[in-house]
């Protein structure tokens, strides 16, 4: 996982005291950036689901309890009173970071969010402020059911006021996560559960806090811009490795925050390659990847072909594998498509 | 107590008294805001409390200064409960730069923290998670804060009312829960809507304790809110209080107020609290003088502010992007 | 209000039994096509918060209690059951259309359209359908808060399974609706609160039913495509109008069904015309008219200009209306932003 | 009625033969889908209810053909319990073609109307106003429909199950609501999430009855949730039964279940239904043989339907798009 960030991150604050290199999976990053933030933010609650002494259905909140009492807690089924008391909470001090255990589950509860929680700070001209984490995760992983398979960041990306990331390295999971409960506004934070168990790496831990915005190129290339995020961006990897097989040279840029979008840097490299498509796994009609192409369409940028945009189908999300795979685009299917569009 | 146990001049009657001068602020600002918003000069929807004044002036003055206060979008009296100066919240509702929120919020929508008024909220019923969070806020930050949160006899039929009351009583929280049944959802009667319209019997569900007061009678509401307060205060946990009130007027300025079963405007205009008070001074000696006064003095305050918040400017555009991020 | 669509409604089933053409309001033919949808097809049921013995908050559903008695009632304030009911209701036979009284208001329970409703129909391989119509309103209006002045519709036409319309004059309010309900699809209608009691005019009733899709030609011109919907095609049409008046020639494309959405009509009008715009009241990030964009560009549609977004910038609404006329775009600044990016 | 009242050969002792029969085939089918994942024949979240079978089985056979069953993922054997073919069911979760929904729900949104069974449901409680919404269906088709809705304790904290609830009691609609308390929501026990964990008094809340039962006793449940579907059936509206009951396994397929509390096990373990059953039969003076039969029956007829599932082909992806629209 290279990552060459041309527009690296801005940060602010100071780094944390202890600074410190350590292999650690995606899911132990996020449980290192929670507890770096329990330790230097005093401010700061843990709640949600089986998040406290049991540590989390995936693991990833392990030992928090332990260690930080009761300002990491376990709630009742009941997105509604997690969100909601997360934004009263966030009005009166303290920086509530909250989990929603699949983003699916926060559509019972989808009106704290765009009602309440975004408007605090615009309402009362930010006399009030809101700066609530909300960390959840998504995608689609075999086996699992519609209502447990979708990627609906676009979503939350219509909602002005809430900032929106999708990690997808380990070292990206704590940082951003770090940003995210440093920020003074209301950050989603949507991990991926496949990638929890995965991507065992240096993770470098308490660095300076960074601030949200920024992408990564994670391949430099002169044929086609390939913008995606989250999970999704390990496929295009494998796609574009494919692709540079048969000499087609594909630069691939990761933009972990979406609000905000790095717009200008993604218009730069569209017009430089003279093509541009965005990846993404939640289904096209909707999604983000039409945000994209219409900025940089917007932008007047001239391309070579039409923009390409490669998403789930407008469908739901079978359970059967068989099924599924005929549907999520993986590397090889990413490959094809773009090798057929670039002609 | 009974109006009757009062002398003249008891302490009784001098509370009453306060509380009809209150109860006066509250109904002069509001059949103000009426006369602004019929007049063109306010626009958009309002919902007025006219006839439960006697709730949010039992109420006032429960709330110590780390307490937070969380209404519906038929707040204004709340606001006013809470301390909120006049001339602002006239200035909000005209959508004046002067306004508490600088016109942003709006009559439904009122927010100010200053005065630990945490809002008013316009999504039926989302405002008792949020103060579940205030309520949080204070086991965190060592400030003995109770947060008290008020909504309608139909909120208690939201999905969000059930799961604040559920995470206040699971973990204690210092919530007080206060339902101002006026027996109407908008156009819909309560008892049509639920099988036991005694709202109240739900705190049992929650393992909380729940009654039913009058919420007409603010020296009622004081006391029995009080103990309410008191419990959260001290690590009891929440309480569900609901107040007996009614709304004598429509559910928004405009709904034509046709619904209105037989009976019920005249027993209402018995049991209101400008009524109630009035009668009770009546018969506890007190003047028909300071009677009047409570009335005049409340009236001619809210004309000079609302006529300094009419002198205000109009919010102004340039800023209306601003504050959305920090 | 000229309606010259060029690509007509496909019809199905039989006009009903009785045509007729009334002077009707917007609120008026809502009222007209439950009206008939309750009287021919009898599974439908009509319910939802005030909607009964009141007649609607806005007075769209008098008189359907009283003709109709207990097949139209009045529910508790309770979105989560309004909507799972009608789940419910539709996998076992009936034809429920409710009212979620304002759009934001559907934050509440959008559990139930998204992991819900549109589940129903694809797990079961058609063994069971949801034929549910939600009908709700949306939209800014003067004074309203920030928790009543959203346009939402990019949030549902990002959900597959649903359709969704937003109609505009009194005539598609009535036969939009019509189609909703006969469709065996669930269906979203989009009303708008501020046209209710406008649009007085000649209103066919009874004609045959129309298949979901479609759209209408507002007014024919050369120099530009503008595609619009809801509320916003009045305001569009005046821009337009102002326009031509300049020599500046706008083909308005209404598109009152947003899904299935006519992308073939659109980019050919495009190709036509060289210039494509997306005027809605929703803010534009994420919102639908990137989607448009997207499609327009993905067909290799080409453009003299870069295509132009329009829409409430992305901030929440506030109430003051000094503060909202600023934000939402009105015909006048619809106009001046048309005619600078023709430049 | 206890075991001990039952003379061997009586029709206590043969009901519970049958109850023991079924409660095997739920286990034997769930120890067998077990067996299925961790071979990685089938993949992805499952969630057993080893151990809980005592419910679905006391209620098998109460839903007539006109009635509608909604369960949550953990809703395997509430299929077997209304007929469902095992064969379809295994075939489902091992993402056949010839699964029941031919693989597009999986373990955890198995659906089969036509056997009554209106589906599993992954989000916890969007099953409860769903059923509401059944048994209105049947009030305007004439079809005497009661509508079963199952959930967890977890659940009772959900805001659309207080919806539901209150929504079926207002409207006396013909819903019964089954809370299966297993105790535990995933890996957090209820006791720990609600201040009074008597469930079925949240009930009164709604002026519904409630009643806590036995959910290890089949007999029991038959019983008592019969009485619940007989009272909806002739108008009188919903009632919340809670079963009591245990998982003898981790909430899903791989959950190190290492939360439980000291004693629990084995309290669970004596109380469970096959022991129970198992100790009753013998008590009655039931062959071994006899006992023995319902297990190994069981295990034979599931090692059949799976080998029949398995054998057949994976679901066809060219059909992954089809019956989104109508
Ligand atoms: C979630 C939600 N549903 C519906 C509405 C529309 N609505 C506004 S006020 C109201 C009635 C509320 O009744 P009640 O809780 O008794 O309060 P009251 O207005 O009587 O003070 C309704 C249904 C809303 N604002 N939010
Ligand atoms: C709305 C929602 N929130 C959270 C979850 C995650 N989740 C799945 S099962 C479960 C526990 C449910 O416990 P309970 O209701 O007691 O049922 P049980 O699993 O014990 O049968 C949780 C939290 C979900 N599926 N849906
Ligand atoms: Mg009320
Ligand atoms: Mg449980």
């Amino acid at each position: 996982m290279p990552d060459t960030a041309v527009s690296g991150p801005a940060t602010t604050g100071a780094p944390s005291a202890t600074q410190d290199v350590k292999e650690l999976t995606y899911g132990g990053a996020v449980n290192a950036a929670l507890r770096r933030c329990l330790e230097e933010i005093p401010e700061t609650l843990l709640y949600g689901e089986d998040i406290a002494k049991p540590g989390g259905v995936f693991g990833v909140t392990r030992g928090l309890r332990r260690d930080f009492g009761d300002r990491v807690f376990d709630t009742p089924i009941s997105e509604s009173a997690i969100l909601g008391s997360a934004v009263g909470a966030a009005m009166l001090g303290r920086r509530p970071i909250v989990e929603i255990m699949w983003v699916d589950f926060s559509l019972v509860a989808f009106d704290q969010v765009v009602n309440q929680l975004v408007n605090v700070r615009y309402v009362s001209r930010g006399e009030l402020v809101a700066p609530v984490t909300i960390r959840t995760q998504q995608g689609s992983a075999p086996g699992a059911c519609a209502q447990h398979s979708q990627s609906l960041e676009a979503l939350f990306l219509h909602v002005p006021g809430l900032r929106v990331c999708m990690p997808w390295t380990a070292q990206d999971a704590y940082d951003l996560l770090v940003a995210a409960v440093h920020s003074d506004d209301p950050v989603l934070v949507i991990e991926n559960r496949t990638l929890y168990p995965a991507g065992t790496g240096p993770v470098r831990l308490g660095g300076p806090v960074q601030q949200p915005g920024g992408l990564r190129v994670r391949r430099e290339g002169t044929d086609a811009t390939v913008v995606t995020w989250g999970a999704m961006t390990a496929r295009v990897l494998e796609a574009a490795a494919t692709l540079a097989g048969e000499g087609i040279s594909v630069e691939v840029l990761e933009t972990p925050w979406l609000n905000p979008f790095p717009t200008d840097e993604v218009a730069a490299s569209a017009r430089r390659t003279g093509a541009l498509a965005v990846v993404h796994e939640a289904n096209t009609t909707g999604g983000f990847g039409a945000e994209v192409v219409a900025r940089v369409a917007g932008e007047g940028v001239a391309l070579r072909v039409p923009p390409l945009r490669v998403g789930l189908p407008d469908t739901r999300v079978p359970a059967a594998p068989s099924l599924a795979a005929g549907l999520v685009p993986g590397p090889d299917a990413i490959a094809a498509t773009i090798r057929e569009w670039l002609g | 107590m009974t109006a009757t146990d009062a002398a003249p001049g008891s302490a009784t009657a001098g509370t009453s008294l306060t509380d009809l001068r209150m109860v006066w602020r509250m109904r002069a600002f509001e059949e103000k805001v009426r006369e602004l918003r019929l007049a063109g000069d306010a626009v958009g929807s309002i919902h007025l409390g006219i006839g439960q004044e006697g709730v949010a002036t039992g109420a006032s003055g429960l709330a110590g200064p780390q307490d937070a206060v969380f209404a519906t979008y038929r707040g204004h009296s709340w606001a006013i409960s809470c301390g909120v100066p006049v001339e602002a919240l006239f200035g909000e509702i005209l959508g004046r730069d002067t306004g508490i929120n600088g016109g942003r919020g709006g009559s439904a929508h009122l927010t100010a923290p200053a005065y630990r008024f945490f809002g008013e909220n316009s999504i039926v019923g989302a405002g008792a998670p949020i103060a579940c969070g205030a309520a949080l806020a204070g086991r965190h930050d060592g400030s003995d804060r109770v947060a008290l949160t008020v909504f309608g006899d139909g909120a208690m039929n939201q999905g969000a009312v059930h799961e604040a009351m559920n995470f206040a009583s699971a973990f204690s929280l210092p919530v007080v829960f206060l339902c101002e049944n006026n027996s109407w959802s908008e156009l819909t009667p309560i008892d049509e809507m639920v099988r036991d319209p005694e709202l109240f019997r739900r705190a049992a569900a929650y393992g909380m304790p729940g009654e039913r007061i009058d919420g007409n009678d603010p020296q009622e509401v004081r006391e029995r809110l009080g103990d309410a307060f008191e419990v959260a205060r001290e690590g009891g946990g929440p309480t569900l209080v609901e107040a007996m009130t009614q709304r004598l007027v429509g559910h928004y300025i405009g709904d034509a107020d046709q619904y209105r079963r037989p009976g019920e405007r005249e027993r209402d205009a018995e049991r209101e609290p400008v009524a109630l008070l009035t009668r009770r001074l009546r018969e506890s000696g007190v003047s028909d003088d300071e009677i009047a006064a409570a009335e005049s003095d409340a009236r001619a305050e809210m004309e000079a502010a609302a006529a300094a918040a009419l002198a205000a400017p109009l919010a102004d555009p340039a800023t209306a992007k601003e504050h959305l991020y920090a």
